[in-house]
Parts: structure tokens; sequence; C-alpha cells
């Protein structure tokens, strides 16, 4: 076996693995100096990127990647009664979205946490993050799945509490973790569910011996609405989104960017098991588990409601992270509302052609660029942090004057949220306009309705943070460590921009497949 | 604390570390296994800190601990990986050492030595939870001091204002 | 697979961003040749878009603060508003209660509809 | 019915929890309640792992025959793991919370709202 073929065949676990490993070396190196941990994580964290990019070339050329733990050809208990990771085009684009996020904030990070003491446990808990998600997005198992949302919720909540000088930010971390914990146990339970009627674990062992009982039973629609409930609370919809907002403004700066990439990874887990499991499709009968009509529809309305509930809480902001918070729920809305239609009409090929398709592409495309754009959005409000020392939007002014370089990447990625054209946000907000109006004329006026919203609301923090007089002692631009973890992002926002097409066909179009199988493809 | 808790603190103390510890090694034979002897021994220390008094461990040599475990417990999925992630490649190997004396199949009484990367692993774990566990111990035991000023003060010396 | 496709086909019709960056450009330097066909010297009106301060010269420093730019937005939205952010208590109670509302509303119909 | 007892109570018990997660506003309570859920599920998922008639997997005392697969006993170890760390973290976060708020009431800790 050569090293290509070891790499490939392990890039799975690896990618878990080796944020693990750093996690706990940085502890052990951190005692040498504050300066070794942060290039410990960063080595591990690149590792995992590259592994995940591996990952990513091998999926996308000969299909699902399956990697059973602890396994031994020849053993006589059948692969999916252990652990197993199951990689397919959709596992692979989140765990690209967490690579990306995860480097360009470990990189901000290095100058932003630089005034604190415990810098290493820092860096251990922001690649806890990395471990959680994604051993969420590519684990096969739905009790892994729960063991990893709970290593991500902890490991957030620690660092949403990292800054121990202010009460705010531990009554934030308590709020959030009271919440993942209860939704955690609701989880666990969902879990019990399956392994009391079908002794089993594996997701897709699990569709299959439902699809072979005839269909969900009653328990299995139960444990459904648990894992509905959950996941759709992990991403932050509304009306769970409570505890959201408080979480994202007292966390340091660059770990409100990497939560928006770790929430997402609850929305895979929400779209995995409604198509996997209970979308799964018997070619030979022809039948599906769960007509997923009704589905469709209580994600389509959490969709419409965060949008929509999410852009106007954002309007009269007056923390700047806050506001983005919001955003990020109002933004999460369109995920909701795109892959919900496709939900809604997956029992219907006809119309899952027609625009099912369309709508599941742009909100999937929209995970990736909200990723991208929110994750820069919220290093510039760090950045803005940093210098200006107040999250205030009343008490700064005129920042741009000596800020340029944030003040242009805040603005394109203001432009991208806010679907101006010709940006990312544009391509995935359009596929989504333009399938929902086929599907419910009046959800696609709303949806455009909140776009013009977030723009107004972003023409805010523009207008009072960066323009205006210049201050009495105008701030210097952040250190270039901070500007090298956003650029990262703005060089990729850009090339989305550009060349939306390659990345709906390259990238975008393996995820749907994964989903949908009956469409054919990965 | 009075003087007959102390006594009997002492005298509990190593009967439940050893039983703790017994837990931990026979874990890959009879019940029990790495988390569930780690958490007795750090019922022993949280025995130890309510008789004694936070001030008698150090943070230090437990974060060791914790360290320690998790490094090896990685590493040894790491070895596993000349087959796949976590693969017991130490079992019925014929290494003593390794814990890889062979068992026989079906229901026998099977040697200490067997059992592969399972006995070292929760090995592993009962080092970590030691740590882990006695860390939170202490941790909350120091937050609930009875002069809270001085904990304040240590708050702050520790946040750095 | 491997062809290059700018394009992305939404359904009812197709977008391209290096098309629309092309014709931005196109149309950028229409405008400024159109522009730069204007009168040169055109008068200069006095107070032409300044604001207005209650007839006093305005102060350098005087601005909007963040939390009254959209005033008339929300004053006129107040009906929604107030039941809204009232409910944004910030009390853990009421977040898990709001939860398990959603919890039930989402039990009943997948299992009843 | 009274093989069903565990699940009854089970699910009682996961209730109970949320009814103090909603109705007490002692921070120390509410981590009780969510405690008590997690109990509730560890109790789930042992008795679903209850087979009548089977051996317990424990090779050195064995009688010989069918040994039920340990898996629920290793899903509920987990678990039980995961609730001592987010219990830990939860109560540590409220000791920090009273250093800085000097309350535990939580109509009273809600600086963050809106």
């Amino acid at each position: 076996m050569s090293l290509w073929d070891f790499i490939g065949t392990h890039s799975a676990i690896l990618a878990v693995a080796f944020p693990l490993l750093g996690a706990f070396l940085t502890p052990v190196v951190g005692r040498l100096g504050e300066k070794a941990s942060r290039y410990v994580s960063f080595f591990f964290l690149s590792l995992a990127s590259l592994m995940v990019a591996f990952m990513a070339v091998r999926v996308w050329d000969s299909g699902p990647l399956v990697y059973t733990l602890g396994y031994r050809s020849g053993s006589s208990i059948p692969q999916f009664f252990r652990i197993q990771l199951y990689v397919d085009g959709f596992g692979v684009f989140m765990a690209i979205i967490m690579a990306v996020v995860s480097l360009a904030v470990c990189m901000y990070s290095w100058a932003f946490v630089d005034r604190y003491t415990g810098q290493e446990k820092y860096y251990t808990l922001l690649q806890l993050v990395a471990v959680g998600s994604y051993g969420m997005v590519l684990t096969g198992d739905i009790f892994n799945l729960f063991v990893f949302f709970e290593i991500s919720s902890m490991a957030l909540c620690g660092l949403v509490a990292f800054r121990t000088e202010r009460g705010e930010s531990f009554e934030a971390a308590f709020k959030y973790m009271l919440y993942s914990t209860i939704s955690g146990v609701l989880l666990l339970f969902a879990v019990g569910i399956f392994y009391g009627e079908y002794d089993l674990l594996n997701m897709r062992a699990i569709a299959e011996a439902m699809s072979s009982a005839g269909g969900a039973s009653v328990l299995d629609k139960i444990a459904l609405g648990l894992l509905v409930t959950v996941f759709s609370l992990k991403a932050g919809s509304v009306p769970m989104h409570m505890p959201t907002p408080d979480a994202y403004s007292e966390a340091p700066g660059g770990i409100s960017a990497i939560f928006v990439a770790a929430s997402q990874a609850g929305l895979y887990a929400l779209f995995r098991t409604s198509f996997t499991i209970y979308g799964h499709y018997d070619p030979i009968s022809g039948a599906f588990n769960l007509d997923t009509y009704t589905l469709g529809w209580i994600v389509i309305v959490l969709g419409i409601l965060s949008m929509f509930i999410g852009v106007t809480m954002a309007l009269v902001q007056k923390d700047i992270k806050r506001l983005m918070a919001y955003h990020a729920i109002s933004q999460t809305g369109y995920m909701f509302l795109g892959v919900g239609v496709g939900i809604a009409v997956l029992s219907d090929p006809v119309k899952m052609a027609a625009f099912g398709v369309d709508a599941m592409r742009g909100g999937i495309f929209h995970i990736i660029n909200h990723a991208l754009y929110k994750g820069l959005l919220f290093l510039t409000a760090g950045a803005v942090f940093y210098r200006a020392q107040t999250r205030n939007l009343n008490e700064m002014h005129g920042l741009g004057h000596t800020m340029k370089y944030t003040m242009v990447f805040f603005m394109i990625g203001a432009l991208a949220i806010a679907g101006i054209p010709p940006m990312n946000g544009f391509s995935s907000k359009l596929l989504i306009y333009e399938s929902v109006y086929q599907f419910n004329p009046i959800i696609a006026a709303i949806a455009m309705l909140v776009s013009v919203l977030t723009l107004a609301s972003f023409v805010k923090v523009f207008y009072s943070a960066f323009m205006g007089p210049r201050p009495e002692n105008p701030p210097e631009e952040v250190p270039p460590s901070m500007l090298a973890g956003m650029t990262i992002l703005v060089v990729l926002i850009l090339f989305f921009s550009l060349f939306p097409g390659l990345i709906v066909t390259r990238i975008v179009d393996p995820a749907v497949r994964a989903l949908v199988p009956y469409l054919g493809g990965v | 604390m009075s003087k007959i808790v102390r006594g009997m603190a002492s005298i509990l103390y190593p009967l439940i570390a050893v039983f703790g510890g017994y837990l931990v090694l026979h874990g890959h034979l009879t019940p029990g296994g790495g988390f569930q002897g780690g958490a007795v021994v750090a019922s022993a220390i949280a025995l130890a800190v309510v008789a004694y008094g936070s001030g008698l461990y150090k943070k230090g040599i437990f974060s060791g601990f914790e360290s320690f475990g998790l490094l090896l417990f990685i590493a040894l999925g790491f070895v596993g990986m000349s087959c796949y992630f976590f693969t017991n490649v130490f079992a019925n190997t014929g290494t003593i050492v390794l814990f890889g004396q062979v068992v026989s199949y079906g229901t026998t009484s099977p040697p200490f030595f067997s059992g592969g990367t399972v006995p070292m692993m929760n090995m592993a774990v009962g080092f970590e939870v030691v740590g882990g566990l006695s860390l939170i111990i202490l941790a909350l035991a120091q937050a609930s001091f009875d002069d809270e000023t001085e904990v304040e003060k240590e708050v702050e010396k520790e946040v750095g204002l | 697979m491997c062809t290059f496709n700018p394009q992305i086909d939404t359904g009812s019709g197709y977008w391209d961003a290096l098309l629309f960056v092309l014709v931005f450009i196109l149309v950028a330097i229409i405008v400024y040749i159109i522009r730069s066909m204007g009168v040169a010297g055109a008068k200069k009106v006095e107070h032409r878009g300044e604001p207005f301060y209650f007839g006093n010269p305005v102060p350098e420093t005087a601005r909007v603060s963040a939390s009254n730019v959209y005033w008339g937005f929300v004053k006129a939205m107040e009906k929604y508003y107030r039941p809204v952010q009232g409910e944004h208590t910030g009390n853990v109670n009421d977040y898990v209660s709001w939860m398990v509302l959603t919890m039930g509303a989402v039990l009943l119909l997948l299992v009843f509809l | 019915m009274l093989w069903q007892l565990p699940f009854i109570v089970s699910a009682l018990l996961v209730i109970i929890g949320l009814y103090i997660c909603i109705a007490k506003t002692n921070l120390i309570k509410m981590v009780m309640g969510v405690s008590l859920m997690e109990s509730g599920a560890n109790l789930f998922l042992v008795s679903l792992g209850y087979r009548k008639g089977g051996i317990a997997p424990i090779y050195t005392s064995s009688p010989g025959g069918e040994m039920v697969m340990p898996t629920p006993q290793a899903l509920t170890l987990t678990s039980i793991v995961i609730g001592v760390a987010t219990t830990a973290l939860m109560l540590s976060f409220i000791v920090m919370m009273y250093k800085h708020y000097r309350t535990c009431d939580a109509r009273k800790a809600r600086r963050l709202r809106g």
C-alpha cells in the first residue's frame, strides 16, 4: 500500500484524530511558552484540513468512503455493528467549511487572545470544537453524533466563558450550556428509541431496517420530532434561538466565527437524519420510509420564522456582535427554507426534478456562503472590538479613517450577506428565490423582503462604525495575523462570487445527490 | 473537619484508592474499567479534600495525569492504524508485556495479561479520569471557600486585572 | 464533470457572475462618458445638500446615533416590536419553555398529521 | 404492565426534570433538573438492554450460553461521563456567575436580553 492510498483510506478518521491529538498536546507544549501552543494548534488544524482535502478528492472521484474503526478483515461481526465513519458528498461539503473556518480563526486568534492568560486552554478548546464538528459531519453512527454534539457544545461553552473578567460571558455560557444539555438528553432519547426498535445505531442500517419493517412507526415519528427539535436548536432557529445571540456576542472575536460553522453541523445533522433515515427510498418497492411533506413544512415554517424574526430583531440592536448574531439566525432561515422545500417534495420525483433540486442546491450552497461571509463579518466585528474596546455602535464612529483593510473586508462581507450581485450570497439566494417561487410565491416574497432588511441593518453598522468624524485617538489597523485570517475568507468569498457555477457543479451537487440518492451520482 | 471525620477519612482513603485501582486494572475481565475506577479514586481524593481542605493537593500533578492519560489513549488509537484506527493489534499476539496472552474461544477464565489495547486504554482513561475529576473537585472546593474576598483576589490574579 | 461551467442554472434562467461584472464595467464606462460630456462651468448653488439644523451652522461632530438610525421604521412597527422584543426576556426558564413548546408542536404535527 | 415500569419511570424523570427547568428559578435547582433528565435517559438506555434469559457478558464467571450485547451499557456509561462533565461545567459557570452577579436567581441574572 502506497502512502497516498494509506492517507486516502484513513483520511476520514485522521481529520478527527489530528485535532484531538493536537488538543491534548497543546497544554503539554503550552508549558514551554505562551507562543508554542498557538503554533501547535495551527499545525494540527492544518493537518486536519489537509486530510479533508484528500478525503474530498477521494469521495468526489470514487464515491462514499466507509471507514470502520477497529475493524479486522475476517471478523465475523458485521461492519455496521462497529463504530463507522461514512463520508459522502454532503459530509465532505460540511468538513470543507470547518477546515477553512478553523484555519482562519486559529490564525486570527494569535493576536486576538495575546493579551489574555490561559491561551493553551483556548487553543485546546478551539481544536475540540473542530473535533466535534468534524466528528458530527463524518460519522455514520447516530450515537457518535450525540457524543460529538456534546463535545462541540461543551468546548464552545468553555470558549464563550473565556473572558473571565466579565459576568455576562458566564451568563451566556450557562444559558447555552443548559439549552444544549437538555437538547443532548432529548437526542439521547431519540437514539434510545432507535436502538430499542431496531437494535442498531448505524444510520444507514437503521434506514434499511425501517424500510423493511414497512416505513416509520409512531415511535420513529416521535424520535423524528425530538431530532428536529434538537438539531434546529443547535442550528439556532427561532423560537429556540434565544441563547444564540447571547453566546455569539459574548464569545471572543474568532470564536463567534467558528460558532457559526459549528452550529451548521447541527443543520447537517437535521438534514442527514431527515433524508438518510426518514427519506430513505427503497428502489425495489418504490416506497419511502415517511411521507416527508409535513416534515418539510415544519422545517420551512421554522425557516420563515428564523428569517423574519432574526432580521427584524437585528435591525434594532446596538451591539455590533449581537446584531450579527441575529443575522446568523436570519440567514440560517434561508437554509431551512431551501432544503425544507427539498424535504417537502422529496416523495414526489417530478416536483423534485422541477424545482426541489434547485431549492436544495440553493440551500446547501447558502450554508458554505454563510459560513464564509458571516465568519468574515464576525472577524471584522472582533477587529473593531479589538481596537475600539467597545461593541456599542452608539459609542463608535470614524473607524474607517484608520482601519482601512477592516472596512473593506467588512464591506465585502456586508455586500455578500445582503445578496448584492455579483457576490456569492446573491447566487445562492437567487437559486432559493426562483425555486421557492414555484413552490409557494408568498414565501419567496418574504425571503426577498428579509434580504432588503438585511442590507438596511448592515448599512446601519457601516454608517455607525466606519463613517463619521475622525475619532480623537484614531485606532491603528489590527495586527497582520488578524488581517491574514480575514484574508483567507475574503479570497474564498471573491472566488465563490466569480465562479458560482464551478462551486455548484463540483461541490454542492455531490452534496445534493448524496442526500437524494434517487437522483443518481455520488 | 472534626477529628472523627479526619481519622475515618485517613483509614478509608487508601482502601478506596486501592479498590479504584483494582477496577481500572481488572476492567477488561470483570465489571469495571477506566472511568469507573478513576471515578472511585477521585472520590477518595474528594473524601480527603472534604476532611483536610483543598490545600492538600496541588493542581499541577492532576493536570499532568490528565494530559498523560489523554495522550496515551490517542496514541493507542494511532498504533492500531496499521490495520484501522483503534484496531486491537496487540491482542492474542503472545507478548505478555503488551497484554497479548492468547485467549481460547468460549467462556473460559482468561489470563490477566490478555486483551491487547483494551487494558491499556483502561489505564489511560483511568489516569485521565482521576486527573480530570480531581481537578473539578479541587476547583469547586476552592471556589466555595468561606473567605470569599480571598477568592476574589485570586481570581483577579488569574485573570490578570 | 471537468468542463468549466461559469453559469448556474436556476430552473427558470441562469446566473453568470463574470457576465455581470463585464456588463457592470461596460455600463460604468458609458455612464462615465455621459458624465464627462456635461457642462463644465455649471453654477454652484449655496447650501445645497446640507442638513438643516434649526437654521444654525451644523456642528462638525453631529451625527445620528446608531439606535436612532431607523427610528421611523421601529416606531411604525411598534405593534410588532413590543411583543417580539418582550419575549426575549433573558430568563432561562422562558427559554426552556419555548423549547418545550416547540417540541410539543413538532411532535403533535408529526405524529397526528 | 410491570415490565414497562422502567420506561414509565424514565419518562417521568425527564418530565420532572423539564418541569424543574421551567418552574424553578434557582439556577442550581435547574442543574439538578438537568441531572434528573440525564438519569431518566440513562435508565431508558439500560432498560432497553434487558434481554430475558440473557447472560451478562462477564467471561470470568459465566455459566455458558448466549450472552447479551453490552452496547446499551456502553452507551449509558458514555452518557454518564458526558453528564458528569456537563454538570460540572454548568456548576462552575454558576459559581463564577454568582461571583460577578451576587445572585443565583434566573429572574435577576439576565443582563443579556433584547
